[in-house]
C-alpha cells in the first residue's frame, strides 16, 4: 500500500480519531547496521508507531546532536550506500504497510541525487515524505513543487524562534504534517515540557490545519503523556538509538509499547 | 539573481530555528553596509587597534631574482594578531555590538581566526567559545593556549575529522540553541548567506587599499594579483580591488597538497575531486564522493585544509574572472625558505601558496609589468610546523629537551 | 660636555683597533644625521617595509578598569618582526648600505634582535652573523630556527654567563677582526659612543609618532609615559617625543625579577645592586661587585635580563626627568594576563613591565588624564616562556608529547 | 729596585743594546692558580724573560680571545681578588728586579679600585707600568696623566687600522713601549709573519720613537727571529697559557729559554 502525499495528513487525522496522539520515531539507517535497523523497526511497528523517519546518512550532519552525529559517522565509516538505504527503505515499507516512512537527510544527499531522482525514488520504494532540516522552502521551492507532484510530503518545521507569520508562511509551502521543534538546538537533549512549551503549540496550532509532530528531547512516558491533546504526535529520536545502543533491539519492543501506552 | 547567490552558487541552506537569527543578520548588516558611518567607524577601528593600512611592500631582491615582474607583496601579516582575519572578526565585533549580543562563537582549523576572535571577543568585551577540531587542537597549541589566555573556551571537536569542518558544524550546533545572545563569527567567506558577502565586504579593505598603493609606488595597476584560497576570504579581500579592471588578472592558489592527482589535498577549483554540492549551508564547490560524502582533505597550510570554497570565487571561477591554480606542500616549503632569505619575509604557510604560484609566472613576465601577492598571514605562529617541515634536527631536539624536562 | 658622554655617562671604551672604524662610523652617522633625505628613507621604509606610523590604541577596557587616567597603548608589537628593534635594525642597514660594508653582526638575547637584524640583512643583502648565549640559544630555539633560516648564521657563545652581555663582548671580539667589511648592529642604546645616540635616534620614531597622536586623540599631553627598560632603546624612543615637555613624567621599568631585594633581577637604577663602572665599551651603571665584576642578572623576560643600561637613561635618571621603577616577574605575568582579556593585545614580557607600572599607578590619577605605555613587542613569540610561566598542563603535554614522536 | 717610567723605556732600550730583541710574557693571575702563576714567573724570569703582563681578571675581557677569556672566568671562579693580585704582583716583583712588571687589565678593574688609588699602589708594589686594552687615550686623559705623574708608563697601542696621523698621536700620549697588535683581532690567534707585518711595523717605527712591542699570535722561534730587527719586544700571550694547560708550568723554562736564543 502506497501512501500519497495528501493521504498522509489524511492517513494521520484518520489515526488521530483512534488514538490521542501518534507516535513517530528515527533511526539511521546503517546504525549500528542495516541488521540491527531491521530488528528495530520491526518492534516498533509491532508496537504501533505511526511512521518512521529513516535517516540517511550525511558526513555533516549540522542539525543533529553528539548521538545521531556518531551514528552518522559510524554508518558512514562502516561503508552505507544511498543505494542501500533506498533498497533498505523498500524493504520497510513493502514489509510494514501500516508504518508511515518518511527519508529524513540532508540535502546534499539529495542534490548529489538528482532532486528528481531522488524524489521519484523515495515515492516508488513506497515512502511517504522526507524531512530535510537543511532545506528551508526558499531555498527548496523546486523540490517542495516536485514533492508535491509526486505526492511526497515535503516536512517544514516550526521552531520556538518562529514568528506566527513565518510559521503561517513555513506551513504554506509542506504537506503531511509539521514538525515543531520542540526547543533550540539540536537533536539529543532533553526538553523542558512546560508552559512555555504550551503556548508555543498553541501558536503552532494557529499556524496551520496541518497535524502538529513535535520532537527534540522527547524519551518518556511523562513527555508523551503532557504533549497529549496539544500535539498530534510526538517524536521519538535519540532516545530510541540510546536505548538501542545500551540494551540491544529487543528493548526497543517494550519501550514503545510504553509509551503507546502512555498515548 | 536570488539574493545570497553568485551564480549559481551560494544561498543560505539553514535549519528553520536559525531563520529569525538570519532575518536580523540580514537586516543589521544591510543597515550597516548602507551606513557610510558603519564602514568609517570599521576603518577607523582597523587603523587605531590593528594597523592599516598595512604596507604594499615592493620586493626588489624577488623581483631582481626571478627577473620578470617587479613584485609587491600586501603585508596583511602585519595586522594585529598576523593575518587578514583581523578584518574581519573586528568587522563583525562591531556588527556584534550593534545586534547587542554578548557572546560570539568562531570555529578554527589552524588558529589563527580562533585566536582573531577570541582577541576581538576580549576587546569588545564579548563572552566567547571556540570549536577546533580534536586534531587541530593537539597540532596547534599555542593558539589554543592563547586563546584561552584571551578569555575563551575553547571546544575540541571529536567529530567527524576531527578538523576544521567538524569545527564548523559545531559552531551551528551551538548557534541553533545559543542564537538569541550570540552570533556566530564565521571566519571565511563561506557559509550561509550573508556571511560570504559580508565577510567579503569586510576583506575588501585589503583590495581598497592595494589598488590605491599599487597606483602610488608603481604608477599602473598590476598585471596580475596572486592570493592562497582556503575559504577565500584574502583572496576575495584583495580581488576587490581588481574585479572591476579586467585587465588585471586574479590568480587563486589552492593548497594542492602531496599534488593534485592524489587524494591528499584540498583543491576545489582545480584537479577533479571536487563537484557542486550544499553543505555547511551554502553551495560551492566541495570535495565529496558522487553520493555527497565530504572527502578528508589535506594541507600543510591548516588554513586551506578545507572542504569548501567561497561561492563567490566558485562564480569568479566559472565566469573565469578568476584563474585558479594549486601549489603543493613542497613548493610552498620552498618559496617560504626563499622569501625568508631574499626579503625576510615570513610568508604563513597559507599565504606562501601564492607566493608559489607567482614565482613561477614574474620571470616569464615583461619588467615593466608588476604582480601583486597578497600576503594573508604570517608564517611565525607556524612555527611548529615549518620547523617540522624544514626537519629541523635542532628543533627536535629542544622540544625533545623541553618534553624531558617537563616529564620529569 | 665631551662627545658621546650624557652627563657623567657614555664614552667610547673601545680597543684601539676599532679606532678608525668608530672615526668611519661617526662620520657617516653625523652625515646621515645631517641629511634630511636619509631621515625621509627611513621614515618611507619604515612605512613601507614595517607599518609606520605604529597605532596609538586607547585602551578603553584597561582605562574603566581601573577608573583612572586614559590608557594609551603605543603599538610597537605591529612592527615587522614583532618589536621596536625592527626601527634600529632598519635605521642602521641603511647607514650600512652607505658605508658600503657588506656583513653584519649583532648579538641577541631573547632572539628579538637577533631575527630583526637577520631580518634586515635578508632585505639589505648583508651576510649576517649573530651571537647568542649558549642558554639564550637553548631557550629561544624558535627565534634561532628563523635567524637561521632567513639566512644568518647564529654562533651560541659558550663564555660568561652564556647570556646576553657575553654575545655582546663575542661579538665584539667578531668585529675586532672583521670591522673592515662588517658592521656590528648593537641592538640598544648601549656601547661606545656613537651607538646610544644613533640607536635612540632611530627609536626616536616611536616618540615622534607617540606625540602627534596623542594630541590628535587625546587633545593634550598624557602625564605619564611608561616603558620597560632593558638596554633602553624603547624606552628612549618613545620617552624622546616628550624630553622636552617637562609636565610629561617620564616612568621606565626595569626588571625586578624575583624582587630587587634578592640577588635575581636586572635593576640598574632602582634597587642597590648596580653601581658607576666601564664595560662593553661604555660608562654607566652596572649590576657588577664592588671589584667591577659583573654580576649574574635575572629577569622572566629575556631581554630585559642585561647588567648595564643605556647612558642616556643613567643620566636623565640622575637629572631626575626620568623616574626608575622596578615589576616583579609575578607582576608581569598578572598584567601579561589582564591586558590580553581585556584588550586581546598580548604584550611582549619585556613590554609587560611598563604595563605593571602604568596599571599600579592609573587608579590613582584623575579620569582628565592620560598615560601612554610603550607596548615595545608582541608576546605570542614567547610562547614557551610564558606558557611555562603560566604553568599551563595542556602545554606541557604537549611539549612532552611532541618530545615522544620525535625522539621515537 | 723599583723602575721609574721613563726608566722603563730607557730600560727597554738598554736592554736592547746587548740583545736584538727583547721578550715579554703574560699571564693571567690567578689560573689556573697563583701558586703555578708563582712557578711560571720563576721559569720566565730565569730564562731572560724581560717584561711580565700580569693580568687582573675581569668578567668582560673583550678583547681577549678564548684561552685567555676562559683564564679570566676561571680564575674569577676560583675567586681571585684584585686585592689579591695587587699583593702577588708586589711578591714578584721584589723577587725578580731584573724584570720588568706590568699590570694588565680592564679599565673597569681601574674604575671601581679609583684610578689614583689604583696607580698609586701600582707603583708601590713596584711594577712600571699598566696596560689597558679598552681605555683609548680620549677617554685616559686624566689615568695618563696621572700615570706620568706617578712614573708608571702607560701603554698604548699601534695596530694596523691605525692610520699614521693616529699612530703619532697615540705614541704621543704613551710612555715605556708601544704595543703594535700585529693584526686585527683578538689574543689567540696566529699571525702571519709577512711582508705586510713589515710594512707595518716600518710604519709604527716611523710613528714613535718608543720601543715597539709587537703581540697578538707570536708563539715560536720563527716567529721572534723575523720580528728581530724590526721590533723591540716580541709579545708571548697566548702561548704560554696554552704551554702551561697543557705541559704544566715546567714547560714553560725550556719554552722561554728557546724563544731567548732566537732572539
Ligand atoms: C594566514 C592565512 N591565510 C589564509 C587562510 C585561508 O583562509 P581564506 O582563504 O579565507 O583567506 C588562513 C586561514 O586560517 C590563514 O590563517
Ligand atoms: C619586546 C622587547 N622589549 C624591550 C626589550 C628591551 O630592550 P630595550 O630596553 O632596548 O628596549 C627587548 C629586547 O630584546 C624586547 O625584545
Amino acid at each position: 500500500m502506497v501512501r500519497k502525499s495528501m493521504e498522509l495528513q489524511t492517513e494521520l487525522q484518520q489515526r488521530l480519531k483512534k488514538k490521542n496522539i501518534l507516535l513517530m520515531t528515527h533511526l539511521v539507517l546503517g546504525y549500528p547496521s542495516l541488521d540491527t535497523n531491521k530488528e528495530v523497526i520491526e518492534q516498533m511497528a509491532l508496537n504501533g508507531v505511526d511512521c518512521i523517519e529513516l535517516q540517511i546518512p550525511f558526513s555533516e550532519p549540522i542539525a543533529d546532536g553528539p548521538v545521531i552525529l556518531k551514528a552518522n559517522q559510524q554508518s558512514l565509516e562502516a561503508g552505507i550506500t544511498v543505494e542501500q538505504c533506498f533498497a533498505f527503505a523498500a524493504e520497510m515499507a513493502a514489509k510494514y504497510p501500516d508504518v508511515c516512512f518518511l527519508f529524513m537527510t540532508y540535502y546534499n544527499i539529495v542534490f548529489k541525487y538528482g532532486e528528481a531522482a531522488f524524489l521519484r525514488r523515495t515515492r516508488d520504494v513506497g515512502l511517504v515524505g522526507t524531512i530535510i532540516p537543511d532545506l528551508p522552502p526558499e531555498e527548496g521551492e523546486q523540490y517542495f513543487a516536485l514533492s508535491k507532484e509526486l505526492e511526497l510530503a515535503p516536512i517544514t518545521f516550526f521552531t520556538p524562534t518562529s514568528t506566527a507569520e513565518r510559521m503561517t508562511e513555513v506551513a504554506q509551502q509542506g504537506e503531511g504534517f509539521v514538525y515543531c521543534v520542540a526547543r533550540r538546538g539540536v537533536t539529543g537533549k532533553q526538553t523542558a515540557i512546560d508552559e512555555s512549551l504550551d503556548s508555543y503549540l498553541e501558536q503552532c496550532r494557529q499556524a496551520t490545519g496541518l497535524p502538529l509532530a513535535v520532537g527534540f528531547g522527547i524519551s518518556n512516558r511523562d513527555d508523551i503523556a503532557m504533549l497529549t491533546g496539544k500535539a498530534d504526535m510526538a517524536v521519538i529520536g535519540t532516545a530510541t538509538i540510546r536505548l538501542v545502543d545500551e540494551q540491544g533491539a529487543a528493548a526497543v519492543g517494550p519501550f514503545i509499547a510504553e509509551l503507546a501506552g502512555a498515548a | 539573481m536570488k539574493k545570497g547567490y553568485f551564480g549559481q552558487w551560494g544561498g543560505a541552506f539553514i535549519p528553520e530555528v536559525l531563520y529569525a537569527t538570519f532575518a536580523q543578520l540580514n537586516t543589521e548588516y544591510e543597515k550597516a553596509r548602507a551606513d557610510a558611518a558603519f564602514w568609517q567607524e570599521y576603518v577607523e577601528l582597523m587603523g587605531n587597534y590593528s594597523c592599516r593600512p598595512t604596507p604594499l611592500t615592493y620586493a626588489e631582491n624577488l623581483s631582481n631574482h626571478f627577473g620578470g615582474a617587479r613584485i609587491y607583496i600586501k603585508r596583511e601579516d602585519l595586522n594585529h594578531t598576523g593575518a587578514h582575519k583581523a578584518n574581519n572578526v573586528m568587522g563583525q565585533g562591531l556588527l556584534v555590538k550593534r545586534m547587542g549580543k554578548k557572546r560570539v562563537i568562531a570555529e578554527t582549523g589552524a588558529g589563527q581566526h580562533g585566536v582573531a576572535t577570541a582577541t576581538m571577543a576580549a576587546r569588545f568585551g564579548f563572552d566567547c567559545t571556540v570549536y577546533m577540531g580534536e586534531e587541530d587542537v593537539a597540532r596547534q597549541r599555542p593558539n589554543v593556549f592563547w586563546m584561552e589566555k584571551l578569555g575563551a573556551t575553547v571546544v575540541p571537536v571529536t567529530s567527524g575529522s576531527r578538523t576544521l569542518k567538524d569545527a564548523m558544524n559545531e559552531a551551528f550546533r551551538d548557534w541553533v540553541s545559543s542564537m538569541d545572545d550570540t552570533h556566530y563569527v564565521i571566519g571565511t567567506v563561506c557559509g550561509p548567506h550573508p556571511f560570504p558577502e559580508m565577510v567579503a565586504w569586510f576583506q575588501s579593505i585589503i583590495g581598497i587599499e592595494a589598488h590605491k598603493q599599487i597606483l602610488q609606488q608603481f604608477g599602473r595597476l598590476p598585471s596580475r594579483v596572486y592570493a592562497c584560497v582556503g575559504g577565500g576570504s584574502n583572496a576575495m579581500g584583495i580581488f576587490q580591488g581588481f574585479l572591476d579592471t579586467p585587465e588585471v588578472e586574479l590568480v587563486g592558489v589552492e593548497a594542492g597538497g602531496e599534488g593534485i592527482d592524489t587524494d591528499r589535498h584540498a583543491s576545489r577549483m582545480t584537479g577533479d575531486r571536487a563537484s557542486a554540492g550544499v553543505a555547511q549551508g551554502y553551495k560551492t564547490m566541495f570535495l565529496q564522493n558522487p553520493e555527497g560524502q565530504m572527502l578528508d582533505t589535506h594541507s600543510i597550510a591548516a588554513g586551506l585544509d578545507y572542504v569548501g570554497v567561497s561561492p563567490i570565487l566558485a562564480d569568479l571561477g566559472e565566469q573565469g574572472r578568476v584563474r585558479f591554480e594549486a601549489a603543493t606542500d613542497k613548493e610552498v616549503v620552498d618559496a617560504l625558505a626563499l622569501s625568508m632569505r631574499k626579503e625576510g619575509l615570513i610568508p604563513a604557510l597559507e599565504s606562501s601558496h601564492g607566493f608559489v604560484q607567482a614565482f613561477k609566472e614574474a620571470p616569464t613576465m615583461a619588467g615593466d609589468e608588476a604582480i601583486i601577492i597578497n600576503m594573508s598571514g604570517r608564517g611565525d605562529k607556524d612555527i611548529f610546523t615549518v620547523a617540522h617541515a624544514f626537519d629541523d634536527p635542532s628543533w627536535k631536539k629542544f622540544i625533545v629537551d623541553r618534553g624531558n624536562e617537563y616529564s620529569k
